[in-house]
């Protein structure tokens, strides 16, 4: 029964499968599992706006959305009908093909990056040997939407957008990279499933989940920034930042075009969540051995929602950096730290068993943090302050 | 300060904010030896502002000597003569270092048409700059040796000086949903005639 | 726009017909962005309906947009000046059907208090058609909830064929609407006689 | 004049603008930010010139929301500018009020109850505490916070406009001031309101201490950035908040201590380091100070009439003569001037805008800045372009 | 699998063509360096094509040219885009004919 | 450290959210078509004419003074006296507004009105919701629309009504010991003139 | 032939032909990476799944977007208005042309020496990993320094003159 549930997808799939012909089985299992992520997600990303709302509106002593539906849960339908039949503005100046493309290829390059996240037990689409890899390459390509969005507007700020866009995420995604190389170094493999495995043993009931290691607890924060920036979330929503540029690359962008980058952006949000929950909270493993029997794919929903939340609450309380700043803080700060997380990792796995790799690895870790921390504020001239009175 | 012709403006009002009128030509030498002065250190001016105060037609009886009737008379006699008017610009100082003030200087032009020519006092005190634009702006007065001389609130393809006494607004039909015989009569200009309904009746 | 065949057509199936029109005021009424756009004193109280004690996020409207393309309505909170106009009917063209105006304040409809101003523009209705007028100087909070409900109910009944229809429906109606120049003692012209025919008086 | 020993010599003319020479091989980048611009919170324009992305030419330009108010004023009765004046600075109508009330005060030699002038004294701090909060909640969503220091900022104003509707009927456009005292008196009931309110207030500013002081990334975008010399800021008028950042003494309510002000004993904080941080810390600790006098005004506050019995509210008509009347508005030194004729309407009507003056300095403060930082300096100056552009 | 080798050295060798016309035909350097790129890169499907069809996969042998010459392109990118960044601020063009004709 | 004001920053947030669903303290909205808040006595926003008795035409304390007229600082009344008299509340003969306009799209709310008016005539109103789609017609309020009884001014006022209406007594009682020595007198001179009518006070 | 081949082939060569022939130059470069897909799809169906990501890795999401940014530091955005082919582009036609009737020449020659069929080689990644730091382990050094020596260069290159004097 607790299988069933568990696998209850995986064998509604089969079951489907199984009416149709054997010579059209295995591509209608992938027709099918790509249509379920295709409906799932946007779903998804329609919850999700709400519960942003509804949480960013928590966090500010207010309702948010209740009138639309109970709760206002159909809001995001009517922004969708809103969104749908908004005319679609192209200004003249603009280059229409790429200005058209620009918003398909995100979405189509960010639906391809949950191909390989595996969503429960036996749950994922491709079980793909260079898994991780994919995930990272197929994300790389996201870029050049956004700065193909920025430039085919022909506005200053659009293409302004833009350019910080590109030049924000090329810079975290080598972090973003590194750290999640220490899980690859510690698992020996390239595979989410495997990681996912690795993670998924307990001792005295409790996870072998690599964020509650050194290494991972580290790799997972640096992880977590870098995601932020590489996702254009607040404190790192310089590209949008609407306060300097306009709307950012999608100023231009009206209606139903504009509704996909935001769904671009919510997707790339929980595939980097997907992602970051696979390698570091253990993927779709429950969190106490007692907890096996809940089904594998509500924990790593409930972990990724948990990620998102967090996004939210970063984005309710912090004010976002300056771009030198940002660069700054990923190049001399992020990347430098992951570096030495990289060889603490090292570390960890040829120190054996003992609890000195314990002691060695966070030490390293937090007198390594704390100089960082100090050396940065130093370089960037801040710190907190003492003020005088006047008589 | 010889010759620097600063006369001393008496207020009438209980206020007895009492004011210096500078000759606009010793203007800012006077201006610079307020603010460097240690005793004065007027560092900070406050307020710049302009004055108009339009031409005034001024009858007055005269006493003149007139033969009448062959015999030399004083007759008094009404004339009327137009008091050229003028723009004045009025400065408040104070000190921000000796915390006194506020010292009032006032200039004025020679007339209000072609001869509103005022020495800026910008480079002495930066914050005249937007203020005398200002003063530039609404009253026309022209300020020499302002570094950015442009008109700071209307746009710049306006050319009236709307804080004058005698500026006239624009006619932008101004429509009143309750209409008395003013608006009607001025709707009534605004209006194409239309059949059957004659308007403002 | 809808042909005549198409027309009975639709009209044969009747609920059809409705549904897809409910469906799609009900979209469109519940997802109402504002334009991020604020002139003067009224701004603060729009800025005071977007925060926690009156919250128009409740509508679904709290999400300002900076850009004009993604927005769906423009609040004209305070006073157009001769200077702003031309920009704020600029910005109007810019939005993306369907787009709606609140002119909030007595500034924005008529000029208000401020209205025998050399430089202020007598209501914004001159220049683009305004939706729905609050009075008030400014409005509480409250008064733009009920106008924005106001709003709401407007567009609920609006009827998607037939001479009723929403302007972005209208073929004719649509359009650019001509930005005033700034000439050298006014806006020139002081009206666009297209939205806003000057009214007749009879007494 | 206070200056810091530390103060760097980095300007020799620094009563002028300085002009930064673009570099070699950078083209300009003339941008045009506003009149519709997210970030200029009203109707402003810069007009700036950039280096990649530095600044090196930046022109404000006004006249957005120019409505007159001066020439209105001369065309109208004393009495019927006060509900303009409420208009100026829309978010500190009250101070507003007040200085146009003290300069026809001095116009005509009028004499203000006690208990008006507490009153006063407490409605004007409880604007500046509004003001300061709500400029706050401005500054840090101009930083890019998605509202919430704002949301806090306005949860509190809303407590302090029920107050002040309370008390004069409206929320912004309170048109509660008259030359010789207030127009409703005040009701016990009222009174306790307020001490409720107040007595909140402490939790509040710490609460926005908690959320922002210390937060990094406010410290690492504001520090440093937008520096106004002392001597530069002096010799451009720059008068409020923004002067006490600069690191000198000069509050109005201690130089000409107007209304009772002498009465109540508060610090004037300082800042040394004359940056943005400096200008939203001065802020933060002048609400401390704030809500130390209104707490000490609504303990002591005597009773009695709150409107001199002589004043008359029409057919004002003040003696020939003119007066400069100042207060230290939330904003800086908000002054008004008036010319009478002796007629019903003031023959000249000046306000001396303290938004206006203290932008004389945006640009030297933005020069050679990020475009980012603009954004930033602009918001710590902290203006409302109703008082700006009048 | 039933593409035979010629076909995807056919493919091959109509890239690098194509690649060596934009590197002989553009005046924009960048697009130069683009015809370069496209050479590069039809050699790598070369690499991977022999080594696919090769005796011995199991060795890898042009799997890992193909990786390394991915690696060298991109530096090979990086360090040429950098140069005509270089060049533009000096000559204010990336016209490759200008520069010829400015000579330095 | 670096991080540790971050980290303070989100604590405190976190404690709002958490706090949303428990403090009323820290939920601070109120929704407004359903809830309100409590009405504030003082709040004005728009001018009413009061009326005593039940007729609103005959009860209407205006007298066309036409001072608050000429005080409004916007000029949004409009005023015609009436060439006749007819009795007040007090049975006093008094012109009385044949007309009397306020154009709520310029009003201001500044309560100059009120406080001009010698006669406790005009009072504010505490109704905002006056939204409309209708330029000219729907904020335009005539005498019909102005004119509110004394009630509803002691409703929504009530401790000023009450104050105007000891003042209003004391007027009235100066008035009548006026008229009645007067009536003494006259009677005491033995003219047949009936005595004034019996003063009807409001509600 | 397969389906999946012509298809990948058509892209990769009409995404190569674009990136030539196009005016605009961001168009090209954004061809190009059309071209860098296609032959990414190619690599993937040759079985070699880790050279194709990374070749997507690298030319789409580095050395594409590395172009872009040189495309729109140098200004080059703006279709130029003169013409956008050297003056000699019929001599480079021509070399071009005869460089690929000699390479189809030599492959349509040796079609019948060449293999038709292999087996599939089972390539993990971790296999690609042991070789890496195994038998590939100096050569993999020396990139390693390439790419090193390649990323100062590259900087100092870009670097201001000025920056560069300090």
């Amino acid at each position: 029964m607790i299988d069933t549930l568990d696998q209850i997808f995986v064998l509604l799939k089969h079951w489907i499968v199984s009416f149709l012909p054997g010579a059209c089985q295995p591509a209608a299992s992938v027709v099918i599992s790509v249509a379920v992520i295709v409906v799932l997600f946007p779903l998804l990303f329609a919850l999700t706006t709400v519960f942003e709302r509804k949480g960013l509106a928590r966090i500010q002593n207010r309702i948010g959305p209740n009138r639309t539906g109970p709760f206002g849960v159909l809001q995001p339908i009517a922004d969708g009908i809103k969104s749908l039949t908004k005319e679609d503005i192209v200004p003249s100046s603009a280059d229409s093909a790429v200005h058209f493309l620009a918003p398909l290829v995100l979405v189509v390059a960010v639906f391809m990056g949950f191909a390989v996240l595996p969503m429960g037990r036996n749950m994922a689409l491709v079980d793909m040997d260079a898994g991780l890899l994919f995930f990272f390459a197929i994300g790389a390509s996201t870029e050049l939407s956004v700065f193909m969005a920025g430039w085919s507007s022909r506005n200053k700020y659009s293409l302004l957008g833009a350019m910080r866009a590109v030049a924000q995420m090329i810079s975290y995604e080598v972090p973003l990279l590194m750290s999640s190389v220490a899980v690859v170094m510690i698992t020996g493999s390239l595979s989410l499933n495997k990681i996912v495995a690795a993670q998924n043993q307990y001792t005295f009931g409790l996870p072998h989940w690599y964020i509650f290691t050194p290494w991972g607890l580290a790799a997972f924060l640096l992880y977590a920034i870098a995601a932020t920036a590489e996702t254009n979330r607040s404190p790192f929503d310089l590209p949008e930042g609407e306060s300097e540029l306009v709307a950012g690359y999608h100023t231009e962008y009206s209606g139903f075009k504009f509704a996909l980058f935001f769904l671009g952006e919510y997707l790339a949000m929980f595939s980097i969540s997907g992602l970051g929950t696979t390698l570091f909270l253990g993927g779709w493993s429950s969190p106490l051995e007692v907890l096996g029997w809940v089904p594998s794919w509500f924990w790593f929903f409930s972990k990724m929602m948990m990620s998102i939340f967090v996004f939210i609450w970063l984005r309710g309380t912090l004010p976002r950096l300056r771009q030198d700043q940002l660069m700054n803080f990923a190049w001399k700060f992020v990347l430098p730290l992951t570096m030495l997380n990289l060889f603490v990792t090292a570390l960890w796995r040829f120190l054996g068993d003992g609890w000195e790799r314990w002691v060695f690895c966070t030490a390293i870790l937090v007198a390594a943090y704390v100089v960082m921390g100090r050396v940065e504020m130093r370089a960037e001239h801040f710190g907190p302050r003492r003020y005088r009175y006047a008589e | 300060m010889p010759g620097a012709g600063v006369g001393i403006v008496s207020n009438p009002g209980p206020s007895g904010q009492h004011s210096l009128r500078l000759n606009p030509s010793h203007a800012a030498a006077v201006a610079k030896f307020l603010r460097d002065d240690a005793e004065l250190a007027l560092d900070f001016l406050s307020n710049v502002t302009g004055v108009d105060w339009p031409d005034k037609e001024i009858a007055e009886k005269v006493k003149v000597s007139k033969a009448v009737d062959g015999v030399e008379q004083t007759v008094e006699e009404t004339r009327k003569r137009v008091e050229p008017g003028c723009l004045e610009v009025v400065y408040h100082l104070f000190s921000v270092a000796r915390k006194h003030g506020p010292v009032i200087l006032r200039m004025r032009t020679v007339n209000r048409t072609d001869q509103v020519e005022l020495p800026s006092l910008t480079s002495i005190w930066r914050s005249a700059e937007f203020q005398e634009r200002e003063v530039f702006d609404l009253y026309g007065v022209v300020f020499t040796g302002h570094p950015d001389l442009r008109r700071l609130l209307m746009w710049d393809e306006f050319t009236d000086h709307p804080m004058r006494r005698d500026y006239v607004e624009p006619d932008d039909f101004e429509y009143e949903p309750t209409a008395h015989d003013a608006v009607a009569a001025r709707a009534a200009a605004h209006q194409e005639p239309r059949e059957g309904k004659v308007a403002g009746q | 726009m809808v042909d005549e065949g198409l027309k009975i057509e639709l009209g044969k199936q009747g609920v059809f017909v409705t549904t897809i029109e409910e469906l799609y005021n009900w979209g469109r009424k519940s997802s109402i962005w504002p334009m991020q756009f604020g002139l003067a004193c009224c701004a603060i109280e729009m800025i005071a309906t977007t925060m926690a004690r009156y919250d128009l996020a409740r509508f679904g409207a709290e999400v300002f947009r900076p850009s004009p393309r993604q927005a769906d309505m423009m609040i004209i909170s305070g006073t157009v000046t001769k200077k702003m106009a031309p920009q704020v009917v600029r910005l109007y063209n810019q939005m993306a059907e369907p787009k709606y105006v609140i002119a909030m304040g007595a500034c924005a409809i008529s000029g208000g208090p401020f209205k025998q101003g050399y430089n202020v523009l007598k209501g914004i209705d001159r220049y683009i058609p305004v939706d729905v007028h609050i009075p008030g100087c400014p409005p509480r909070p409250e008064a733009l909830l009920q106008a924005f409900m106001t709003l709401q109910k407007k567009i609920e009944a609006q009827h998607l064929t037939g001479a009723g229809r929403p302007r972005h429906l209208d073929a004719e109606g649509q359009g650019e609407f001509p930005v005033p120049v700034q000439g050298e003692h006014d806006l020139e012209p002081t009206s666009n006689k297209g939205v806003w025919p000057l009214p007749v008086i009879i007494r | 004049m206070t200056i810091p020993a530390h103060a760097p010599e980095q300007l020799k003319n620094w009563n002028r603008p300085r002009i930064i020479e673009p570099g070699g091989d950078g083209d300009l980048l003339e941008v045009a930010m506003g009149p519709h611009h997210p970030s200029t919170h009203g109707v402003f324009r810069m007009d700036v010139a950039l280096d990649g992305e530095r600044v090196i030419r930046l022109k404000p330009v006004f006249g957005y929301l120019h409505r007159n108010h001066e020439k209105i004023a001369e065309s109208v009765s004393y009495l019927a500018s006060m509900p303009y004046t409420d208009r100026l600075d829309y978010i500190c109508s009250l101070t507003n009020n007040w200085a146009y009330a003290l300069a026809v005060e001095k116009l005509t030699s009028q004499e203000v109850p006690e208990r008006a002038e507490y009153l006063r004294v407490i409605l004007g701090e409880l604007t500046r505490i509004q003001n300061h909060a709500s400029s706050i909640g401005f500054l840090i969503q101009e930083m890019g916070a998605s509202g919430t220091p704002l949301m806090y900022a306005f949860r509190e104003r809303e407590k302090i406009l029920d107050l002040f509707e309370a008390l004069t009927g409206s929320r912004m456009m309170c048109n509660y001031m008259r030359f010789g005292g207030c127009r409703v008196d005040a009701s016990a009931a009222w009174l306790d309101a307020a001490r409720k309110v107040v007595a909140g207030l402490p939790g509040f500013v710490d609460e926005f201490d908690q959320l922002l002081s210390s937060n990094e990334i406010l410290m690492a975008r504001t520090q440093g950035v937008g520096i106004l010399r002392p001597e530069l800021a002096v010799n451009a008028g720059v008068t409020g908040p923004m002067l006490r950042a600069s690191g000198i003494n000069y509050d109005i309510r201690k130089v000409d201590s107007y209304g009772i002000y002498n009465r109540f004993p508060f610090r004037v904080p300082l800042g040394d380091h004359w940056d943005v941080y400096d200008r939203f810390m001065i802020r933060m600790l002048e609400m401390r100070e704030s809500i130390k006098i209104v707490e000490q005004a609504l303990k002591d506050i005597p009773a009695g009439p709150v409107m001199d019995p002589k004043a008359k509210i029409r057919g004002f008509r003040p003696k020939a003569g003119e007066a400069y009347g100042r207060i230290e508005a939330p904003k800086g030194e908000l002054g008004f001037y008036l010319i009478s004729d002796g007629g019903p309407n003031p023959y000249r009507y000046r306000v001396r805008p303290p938004s206006l003056i203290n932008l004389t300095v945006l640009e030297d403060m933005c020069l050679g800045s990020d475009i980012a930082d603009v954004v930033l300096i602009f918001g710590s100056v902290d203006i409302v372009l109703g008082e700006v552009d009048r | 699998m039933a593409t035979p080798l010629t076909g995807f050295l056919l493919v091959a060798a109509l890239l690098f063509a194509v690649g060596l016309a934009g590197a002989l035909t553009r005046r924009n350097a960048i697009l130069v360096l683009i015809g370069i790129e496209l050479m590069l890169n039809s050699a790598n499907l070369n690499l991977i094509a022999f080594w696919r069809y090769g005796p011995h996969p199991e060795a890898l042998t042009g799997m890992m040219f193909a990786i390394f010459s991915i690696a060298v392109a991109a530096a090979e990118a990086a360090v040429g885009l950098g140069l005509v960044i270089q060049i533009y601020r000096h000559a204010k063009t990336t016209d490759l004919d200008l520069m010829n004709r400015m000579k330095g | 450290m670096l991080g540790e004001g971050i980290l303070k920053g989100l604590a405190e947030t976190a404690k709002n959210f958490v706090g949303s669903f428990f403090s009323a303290e820290r939920m601070t909205t109120v929704e407004y078509p359903e809830e309100r808040i409590a009405p504030i006595e003082a709040a004005r926003v728009f001018p009413f004419l009061v009326y005593d008795g039940i007729e609103w035409d005959a009860g209407l304390r205006c007298v066309a003074c036409q001072i608050c007229e000429k005080e409004c600082p916007p000029k949004c009344i409009f005023i015609e006296k009436s060439k006749d008299k007819k009795p007040d509340a007090v049975g006093k003969p008094q012109f009385y507004p044949t007309r009397f306009d306020i154009d709520i799209s310029v009003c201001m709310s500044c309560q100059i009105c009120v406080e001009v008016c010698p006669f406790e005539a005009i009072k504010m109103d505490n109704v905002f919701e006056l939204s409309t789609d209708d330029r000219f017609d729907g904020l335009l309020l005539d005498r019909k629309q102005l004119a509110k009884p004394n009630a509803y001014y002691h409703q929504i006022h009530p401790t000023e009504a009450a104050v105007v209406e000891a003042r209003l007594a004391a007027d009235r009682a100066k008035s009548d010991a006026k008229q009645t020595a007067a009536a003494i007198a006259s009677a005491i001179k033995g003219a047949e003139r009936p005595l004034p009518p019996p003063t009807t006070g409001g509600d | 032939m397969t389906f999946a081949f012509w298809l990948f082939a058509v892209l990769t060569l009409a995404g190569g032909l674009a990136a030539v022939l196009l005016k605009n130059t961001v168009h090209c470069a954004l061809a190009l990476t059309v071209a860098f897909a296609g032959l990414a799809l190619l690599f993937l169906d040759l079985d070699a799944q880790f050279a194709g990501f990374a070749q997507i890795l690298v030319y789409i999401g580095a050395v594409a977007i590395l172009v872009v940014f040189a495309i729109l530091l140098t200004r080059g955005s703006e279709t130029p208005q003169e013409g956008v082919f050297s003056h000699n582009w019929f001599a480079g036609l021509a070399i071009a042309a005869a460089v690929f009737a000699v390479l189809a020449w030599a492959v349509l020659a040796s079609a019948h020496v060449l293999p038709h069929e292999a087996a599939m080689p089972t390539v993990t990644v971790a296999q690609i990993g042991q070789a890496l730091i195994g038998r590939y382990v100096l050569p993999l050094e020396i990139v390693a320094l390439l790419l090193t020596a390649a990323m100062i260069g590259a900087v100092i290159v870009a670097m201001d003159e000025k920056e560069r004097a300090k």
